[in-house]
């Protein structure tokens, strides 16, 4: 992928992940969101991770997204009326994340292979899903099973906290 | 050429915005959008560093991108629970902003 | 006779068996629901006394490249296993307050998801126990955190069960975009994600040690989020005081001894880099003084707990720091017994007061038995000698002075005093002031006086003869062995 | 038979918990313990070095932990002191109004606590069985109390407390100080390895055993918390405590920090002088400007701890055995003067020196009593208070002695016995005001001690004045073992 | 069978002593019998012990820490002892029988009985001693048997002010003592005379030292023997019952002090300057009582006055370096001085406990025994040929006159001015007119009163001669000056008396009053001062500290301070979730600092 492909899906990505947080309507919230997780799909795609940037599209779009929307639309929000900004929280929570990513570029920086470019693959390895599909039923075998056991107790936990009634 | 610092710092920039995000949003949906960002950004990192870190077969290190697997999956699970908390919290008290829940302190 | 791994295998099947025939007994007792569940449970942890311990080497790949089974594990699994136990014996006295506090058609609705949730919770710690690869670190703790995301907010009927869920969530869920952060700048430097390997990795002269740092103490933050350190404790007091007792007390103990496994675990991998030691201490320093401090003006028992439980994590990792699995292991003992010992009081008593420290006047006149178990609790915690949270202390100081950490042995002595306050407080309330008028005490049922009595006499027992758990503390040398 | 002295007292007191007649329990358990402690002294022989009586069993074996007792001559002091003392505090527990089977329960497991530390020969239950006694003591003061009881228990607590875990603190760093083969907690092993601990450990380790066991003494400046505890804690209590367990800390000292950390004992010499003679002489001049009988006791056992302290600085063998029998003789004089004035207040309703008056008239028995426990506490030939108060003072004085100069020891000694002059001065005058003088409104219908409760007055007059007569009974037993600590020359 | 005899006539009092508290304390008969009957048979026991020339008896190990420290307990009986011993215990018995009268009807007959045992036990222990600890035992037993006896009548409250005063002073005297003591062990490696004494070498080797020792250890005599400036204590101890002024505060306490001095006279003598200021002392204490006892209008005191000056003699005697005289006049004076006492006890008791000499008058009619005995003891104690007074007193005026002209001049003066004020006393009470109803009714006392008197006054009469007293004492040597020095004392009494009798003959009041000397120089009031400007001060001051800065600063403060720290800390949990994120984040961000970037 040319760099400049690179330096456009970054900038989408960032934007609407900007996006995310200062729209005052959550329902434009939601869609940044999903505008910036497209963003991010096409940038694993740029890293040769077709599966990781499928998987990214059809869980957020598809599922996620979705999921968001209609409870936004279930509550009825909508733009939040004004409140007054709390000034502390907003300066401080501001300059606590510009701090955070100050280190966060340092230690990039600091960081050897950060000049690293994009090291040459074995020709014909676009097949990935067959590697992780490997890997995940073999070596990762134990953790996928856990993560069953997790969704089986989000479930019970979905159900028992949202039904109205409990039988 | 694009490095891997590019991708670290701008997965950097989005984790950071959206830490942004669950500091300066009062929202709880907003929030948890938020946070989903910062988890996707540690996935961009991940990806990243498994192409970067090519194995001896010339192969990305498939490894990472399991792992960014397992959290998509936690994610996805975590944003079903969340919502059903916060519909719960919106049926008992109508609201979904964190200034209104605030009873328990000190 | 069997592998570590059939013990995780039990429960969940447990689990799902107890969850089949809620789902399609619909006219069983509830509470029965419970009772097999202790059952099997009780089994199960007998069945972990036949496993066979084998270690783990950095060569393994596969399942045993993310399963320990040596005894550090084995023995959590076990702790696991009573905490649960215990805490479904509390979640059965506490059925009263869930039927209140839900929407349900029937008597007993949701009482069956209340008592399956924490067999699934229980094999969750049992998989963080024997997790020696971040990525199974990362789904173990997953799992608990979800778990406890529907538990804290279980009684959704109440606004602040409600609140404490909502705060849980959106805290631990950023504790965990951490988390994963740091995995990767960790995998990112190591190219591993085993913890003996990356060892290895950041044994190696090529390794660059800020960026590991960094990963580092990312991963750090989310376990001390975990095991309530200062600065991440600041969920503690609010969720504690908020979510239902029997959680709180399964928060406090189960998830905070699960936080320090895994914080042993992984501690013995980084500490190969000096940094890290120091700011442990400092986070040591800072948990005692905060937890301690601010649990002196408490007049909510709950949330006093919540305090007393952020200073207990200070003295633990005063242990963890001076580089001692056996002090850990055995305060963390020790602060089991007493901590569920005091949640299983309180229990009984907020069923007929409220969970006020006022809610306890007179208390040594109303029921004396449970009078005498909160304040063998209360003095536990506080570190009398002869109970078991004196020789969690007496390790812990022995484990600092051994190592000179003068710094943390000058404010634990200086914090256990304030400790001995707040503690005080409780057994002052039960017995010096008159009861409050009015007040009807209901005995509680036979089941959890049992329960108390025997938290009592272990608390007594092992703080007069420790011989039991400090031999099975003792053979964790892995730990030690790994970071001498 | 150690086992059973140091076990009654507490399998009593749960049996008293569990329904068992309070009263008679309790005076059963002390009086058994008292006899087995007597036949304890008696079999003891004196002549031995070491501990005699041991019984040993494992608790923690990977720490070297027993569950250990034994008795040597200072010990064998110490549990005698004990035992005299709970029988007293027991049989002069009034009737009590509320729960009453806790408050006996508590006395005998303070009993229990300071019966144990002194048998134990276990560094770790040692300190242990002294913190039993910790609780129990904030109840009754708590419950039973008098005053500002609540203020006053907090303060006993929270300062023994904090004392208790410096002296932990201590206590682990001599163990851990001691090289790894010669690692112990017994006391008959800690000489091998505390021999081996370098100077610059040794003022470390003694320093804080002084300040942890310090508190618990109330050395000065730690001293606040006492008064105010033992005006405000009921009778039997404040016995219990200003007599046996407070001697705790000392003990510790005599027998731990002195022998075991020379080196340190003898850098910290001129700060522990200055701090026992800010008990002696400044605690002296506070407790002359007392108006509260109870409080005047308070600090008056807060002051009488500096001779022994001075005992303990001179390190040598008669400071030791002076200071051994001047806790005893301490303990015992204390706890009288302490069940008398809880037997004034109980009938005249006050404790003020302005208020009472006349006393010895209508209250001749207590009269007598609190004369002679007052004589005995300023230190009168005859009770076993002088003869161990000799013994410090020489002890004290031969120290560094030489014909030109006066060095601290000789300054200290004089400025101690400037304290006996002090201790004259209050307890005559509070002696003068309670009893002498014309009857006042209040002591005109008070009753006299019954004669149910002379006995208990008997016994501990005639212990102290057994060891006054004869404080060869106790030094003969002692020596030996002091001997091994502290060498005459 | 004789060695252990000495152990008897100490341990019989003590028995008696605990047979009354024990058992007979309901039944006064009972109590004042047994009393009685151990002071005689002991009386009797030491004039065994006096006859037999056995010096040694068993010894017992009181504290036996050798080498460091052997206090045994064990006796020394040479003469000094043995006349002493005679002296106390025959003086005691003497006294025991009148009180027998004079306690007759009080309540307290049974503790006034076995206090008096208790103090012949302490008195025979003193004189028996044979080391240092001992003798301080025995010293502050003593003390304690006098406040006892002083307090008798406790709900007086002179008479508990006087028997605290009483004790507090002598335990001031007992801490230069029990100092002095200290030094002298330290040195010696002993503290049994006779062993102190073959190390007298040794401790002569630094004179200073010597000095210092014995100067502290005359400080437990200057208490007990109640000299400047610890005298205040004894004219207030007339509030006792009037037989224990005579016995303890006339006869044998105040004496133990000179005697203690006499013992360790080898100590003493072998420092010049501790001499010198012993003799002042004594010297200053003499006259000064003497000036006050001429002002004083109580009976007792003005005798009690009497005692100090006469006191003063004797240490005036000790530090002109004679046992020899001061033991003659400690001989003489326990005799007449208790003749007096007791005297002066029948005539209060006669009058109703009247006191007060301007109260009385004309006694001589009425009392006639009591006035024989007490012209006898007066004429003793002025000094009059050939009573015993006279030769005692002389003695020491010669030795003053030998070798210190100064100390001589006030000795004569004292001598006079007790002729003088002895004259008055006997003027004022027993001649002129009855002055009240009491005094006019007076009748003369009972027999067991009488008897003691009567026999008092035989010694008191005869004691001085040589013939009697040198059976008791060595007589101090032949005086060179006899001549020019019994001149001038008696020249001195007689102008005593003359004015005396010249100014007081039938006046109905103080002719002429001195205020000093009447408030006894005021030194009372200026010991109050004193000690409320010090002790006081100093204690109220430390109760402030204690109060104020050590408790309610230091340790109530820094409980309220980590309290108060709490209360602030909590408020960091303000229950807003967007601030927790804020806190979590600023403590990521500050824990990546410290950790990555430092």
């Amino acid at each position: 992928m040319p760099p400049f492909l690179f330096w456009i899906f970054a900038a989408m990505m960032l934007v609407f992940g900007m996006g995310v947080i200062v729209n005052r309507n959550p329902i434009a919230s939601a869609l940044s969101l999903v505008l910036s997780f497209v963003g991010l799909s096409a940038l694993f795609l740029s890293l040769n991770a077709y599966f990781i940037g499928v998987i990214q599209v059809l869980v957020y779009a598809g599922a996620v997204m979705v999921l968001f929307l209609f409870i936004i639309m279930l509550l009825d929000l909508r733009a939040e009326e004004r409140r007054k900004i709390n000034l502390v929280a907003f300066v401080g929570g501001s300059a606590v994340a510009l701090a955070f990513f100050v280190q966060i570029y340092h230690v990039v920086s600091a960081l050897g292979a950060s000049r690293q470019t994009f090291p040459p693959l074995r020709p014909g390895t676009a097949d990935d899903v067959h590697s992780i599909g490997l890997l995940l039923f073999g070596n990762y075998n134990l953790p996928f099973q856990i993560i069953g056991v997790l969704v089986l107790v989000a479930t019970i936990g979905v159900i028992v906290l949202s039904k109205r009634e409990l039988r | 050429m694009v490095t891997l610092g590019d991708y670290l710092m701008v997965s950097g920039l989005l984790f950071t915005i959206g830490f942004a995000g669950v500091m300066l949003r009062r929202n709880i949906i907003i929030i948890f959008m938020s946070l989903e960002l910062m988890l996707n950004s540690a996935n961009l990192s991940l990806v990243a560093f498994s192409r970067f870190r090519v194995q001896p077969g010339g192969l990305p290190n498939y490894h990472a991108q399991v792992f960014v697997f397992f959290i998509i999956t936690v994610a996805a699970a975590e944003v079903a629970l969340g919502l059903a908390i916060i519909v719960a919290l919106f049926r008992a008290r109508q609201t979904t902003h964190v200034e209104d829940i605030s009873t328990l302190k000190f | 006779m069997f592998g570590a791994p059939a013990l995780e295998i039990a429960v969940v099947l447990l689990g799902i068996s107890v969850l089949l025939v809620e789902a399609f007994v619909p006219s069983a007792d509830k509470r029965r629901l419970a009772l097999a569940g202790i059952v099997g449970l009780v089994l199960i942890l007998i069945g972990s006394f036949l496993v066979t311990p084998n270690t783990a080497t950095a060569e393994a790949t596969g399942f045993w490249s993310f399963y320990a089974a040596d005894p550090l594990a084995i023995f959590f699994k076990r702790f696991a296993l009573v905490t649960t136990i215990l805490v479904l014996v509390m979640m059965i006295e506490y059925a009263p307050i869930i039927r209140q506090s839900i929407h349900g058609i029937t008597e007993q609705a949701g009482l069956g998801e209340f008592f399956v949730l924490p067999i699934f919770t229980c094999a969750g710690l049992m998989w963080m126990a024997s997790a020696i690869d971040f990525v199974m670190i990362f789904v173990s703790l997953e799992l608990v955190t979800m778990s406890f995301y529907v538990l804290v907010a279980f009684t959704r009927r109440n606004p602040l069960t409600l609140e404490a869920g909502v705060k849980y969530l959106i805290l631990s869920a950023l504790s965990t975009g951490f988390l994963v952060y740091g995995i990767t700048w960790l995998f990112g430097v190591t190219g591993e994600t085993n913890l003996s390997r990356i060892a290895v990795a950041l044994g190696r002269p090529t390794t660059e040690h800020a960026p590991a740092l960094f990963g580092m103490v990312l991963v750090l933050v989310a376990l001390g989020f975990k095991i309530a350190a200062v600065p991440f404790q600041i969920w503690i007091p609010d969720v504690y005081q908020g979510a239902p007792t029997p959680v709180t007390a399964f928060l406090s103990v189960g998830s905070k001894a699960a936080g320090f496994v895994v914080l042993l675990r992984v501690l013995s991998v980084f500490f190969v880099l000096p940094q890290m030691q120091r700011v442990l201490v400092a986070i040591a320093i800072a948990t005692l003084i905060y937890g301690n401090l601010a649990a002196l003006p408490q007049t909510n028992l709950k949330r006093l707990l919540a305090y007393s439980s952020i200073a207990h994590a200070g003295y633990l990792l005063i242990g963890v720091v001076s580089l001692s699995g056996s002090a850990v292991t055995f305060y963390l003992v020790s602060y089991l017994l007493m901590t569920l010992l005091s949640f299983a009081v309180l229990i009984v008593v907020a069923n007929s007061a409220g969970d006020e420290i006022r809610d306890f006047d007179g208390l040594s006149q109303r029921s004396p038995f449970l009078a005498f178990a909160m304040m063998i609790a209360m003095v536990s915690l506080a570190g009398v000698p002869f109970t078991a949270g004196f020789f969690g202390k007496f390790m812990i100081f022995d484990a600092a002075i051994r190592q000179g950490q003068t710094a943390l042995v000058v404010t634990g002595v200086v914090t256990v005093a304030c400790g001995f306050y707040y503690y005080l407080k409780v057994v002052r309330a039960m017995y010096w002031e008159a009861p409050r008028v009015n007040t009807v005490m209901l005995p509680g049922s036979q089941l959890s006086r049992a329960t108390i009595a025997a938290l009592v006499v272990a608390i007594v027992g092992l703080g007069v003869y420790p011989q039991p758990i400090l031999r099975a503390a003792q053979s964790q040398s892995s730990y030690a062995a790994a970071t001498r | 038979m150690l086992l059973l002295i140091v076990f009654l007292p507490i399998v009593c007191a749960a049996l008293i918990l569990a329904g068992s007649p309070a009263r008679r329990t309790a005076l059963a358990a002390s009086g058994l313990t008292l006899l087995g402690t007597l036949m304890v002294f008696f079999e003891f022989d004196g002549s031995r070095v070491g501990f005699q009586f041991v019984r040993s069993y494992t608790v923690a074996a990977e720490w070297g932990i027993h569950l250990a007792f034994g008795v040597d001559g200072l010990s064998l002091v110490m549990l005698l002191l004990t035992a005299l003392v709970t029988l007293a505090a027991v049989w002069f527990t009034p009737a009590v109004s509320k729960h009453e089977n806790s408050f006996y329960a508590c006395l005998l497991l303070i009993a229990g606590g300071a019966l144990g530390a002194f048998a134990s020969i276990d560094l770790f239950f040692f300190y242990a069985f002294h913190e039993l006694a910790l609780i129990p003591t904030f109840l009754l003061i708590g419950i039973w109390g008098s005053g500002n009881r609540q203020a006053a228990a907090w303060k006993i607590t929270i300062y023994l407390a904090t004392g208790s875990f410096i002296l932990l603190i201590g206590l682990i760093l001599l163990y851990r100080s001691m090289p790894e083969a010669a690692r112990s907690f017994d006391f008959r092993l800690l000489q091998n390895g505390a021999a081996q601990i370098p100077a610059s450990a040794q003022r470390t380790i003694y320093l804080l055993l002084l300040v942890g066991f310090g508190i618990l003494v109330s050395l000065f400046p730690f001293h606040t918390w006492a008064p105010q505890a033992y005006a405000s804690a009921p009778a039997p209590a404040a016995m219990l405590h200003a007599g046996v367990l407070k001697k705790f800390g000392l003990y510790g000292l005599l027998r731990l920090a002195v022998p075991l950390l020379p080196e340190g004992a003898r850098y910290w010499t001129g700060l522990l002088i200055i701090l026992l003679l800010g008990n002696i002489i400044y605690v002296g001049l506070v407790t002359i400007a007392q108006k509260r009988l109870d409080w005047m006791l308070g600090y008056s056992s807060v002051m009488h701890m500096g001779y022994i302290f001075l005992g303990i600085a001179a390190a040598n063998l008669l400071g030791a055995n002076g200071a051994a029998i001047l806790m005893f003789a301490h303990g015992l004089s204390i706890a009288l003067l302490f069940a008398v004035a809880g037997e004034i207040r109980s009938r005249t309703g006050t404790l003020m020196l302005s208020e009472l008056g006349g006393l010895g008239k209508v209250m001749p028995f207590a009269g007598l009593a609190f004369g002679l426990a007052a004589f005995a506490a300023i230190g009168l030939p005859g009770f076993a208070n002088f003869s161990a108060e000799v013994m410090v003072f020489f002890g004290a004085f031969h120290v560094g002695v030489d014909q030109q100069h006066f060095h601290r020891f000789q300054v200290a000694t004089v400025l101690a016995l400037w304290g006996v002059v002090i201790s004259a001065v209050y307890m005559l005058r509070a002696y003068r005001r309670i009893f002498m003088g014309g009857a006042s409104e209040v002591s005109a219908s008070a009753t006299d001690i019954g004669w149910n409760l002379r006995l208990p007055v008997v016994l501990l007059v005639a212990a102290n004045l057994w060891i006054g007569f004869s404080p060869q009974s106790f030094v003969s037993r002692m020596g030996s073992s002091l001997r091994t600590y502290f060498p005459a020359q | 069978m004789s060695s252990v005899l000495p152990w008897y006539v100490l341990l019989l009092p003590l028995i008696s002593a605990a047979v009354i508290v024990l058992f007979t304390q309901r039944s006064r008969a009972i109590s004042s019998f047994v009393s009685v009957g151990a002071a005689v048979v002991g009386f009797v026991c030491s004039c065994r012990v006096f006859a037999s020339q056995n010096t040694s008896a068993p010894e017992f190990g009181w504290i036996d820490l050798r080498p460091l420290l052997y206090v045994p307990l064990g006796f020394v009986l040479d003469d000094l002892s043995r006349t002493m011993l005679v002296l106390v215990t025959g003086v005691g018995a003497l006294i025991h029988v009148y009180s027998l009268g004079y306690m007759r009807d009080d309540d307290g007959k049974s503790r006034y009985f076995a206090s008096l045992s208790l103090f012949m036990f302490s008195m025979i222990g003193i004189v028996l001693a044979n080391n240092f600890v001992m003798m301080f035992i025995f010293w502050e037993l003593v003390g304690l048997s006098s406040y006892l006896l002083i307090g008798h009548w406790f709900e007086r409250d002179a008479a508990a002010d006087a028997a605290k005063k009483a004790f507090v002073t002598n335990r001031i005297g007992d801490f230069g003592f029990m100092i002095g003591i200290l030094m002298i062990w330290s040195v010696a490696g002993s503290v049994v005379f006779r062993e102190i004494a073959a190390q007298m070498p040794r401790i002569a080797s630094s004179p200073p030292f010597l000095t210092i020792a014995v100067l502290l250890i005359f400080c437990g005599a200057i208490g007990k023997s109640a000299q400047f400036p610890l005298h205040v204590w004894l004219p207030d101890a007339m509030e006792g019952p009037t037989p224990i002024s005579a016995l303890i505060h006339a006869a044998t306490m105040v004496a133990a002090g000179v005697y203690m001095l006499v013992r360790v006279g080898f100590l003493v003598q072998a420092s010049p300057q501790a001499l010198g200021v012993i003799t002042w002392i004594g010297t200053i204490t003499a006259v000064m009582a003497a000036l006050i006892a001429t002002q004083q209008s109580d009976i007792k005191r003005i005798l009690a006055y009497s005692t100090l000056s006469q006191l003063g003699y004797m240490v005036m005697a000790i530090g002109l370096a004679s046992g020899e005289a001061a033991m003659f006049h400690l001989f003489t004076h326990a005799f007449f001085k208790a003749l007096l006492f007791l005297g002066a006890g029948a005539i209060i008791f006669m009058l109703h406990h009247e006191q007060n000499i301007w109260n009385m008058g004309g006694l001589a009619a009425r009392l006639r025994v009591t006035f024989l005995t007490f012209l006898i003891g007066t004429l003793a104690l002025i000094g009059c040929p050939p009573f015993s007074g006279f030769w005692s007193k002389d003695a020491i005026i010669a030795l003053a006159y030998q070798r210190h002209t100064a100390v001589f001049a006030v000795a004569l003066f004292t001598a006079f001015l007790t002729a003088f004020y002895m004259t008055r006393l006997l003027v004022v009470v027993f001649f002129g007119k009855g002055r009240t109803e009491t005094a006019r009714h007076g009748e003369e006392a009972p027999w067991v009163m009488t008897v003691p008197l009567l026999l008092l006054s035989v010694p008191a009469f005869l004691g001085g001669f040589s013939f009697f007293a040198a059976k008791f004492l060595h007589l101090p040597g032949e005086k060179e000056a006899g001549e020019l020095v019994l001149a001038l004392a008696t020249a001195a009494t007689v102008a005593g008396v003359a004015l005396g009798i010249y100014l007081y003959r039938n006046r109905e009041t103080e002719p002429w009053d001195v205020s000093v000397l009447r408030h006894r120089l005021y030194l009372d009031e200026f010991y109050a001062w004193l000690i409320d400007a010090t002790q006081g001060a100093l204690s109220r001051i430390s109760d402030f500290i204690d109060r104020w800065i050590l408790d309610a600063g230091a340790v109530r403060g820094l409980s309220f301070g980590t309290w108060g720290a709490g209360s602030l800390l909590r408020l960091l949990q303000v229950g807003n979730v967007q601030a927790y994120a804020l806190f979590f984040g600023l403590g990521i961000v500050g824990v990546i600092y410290w950790t990555v970037f430092r």
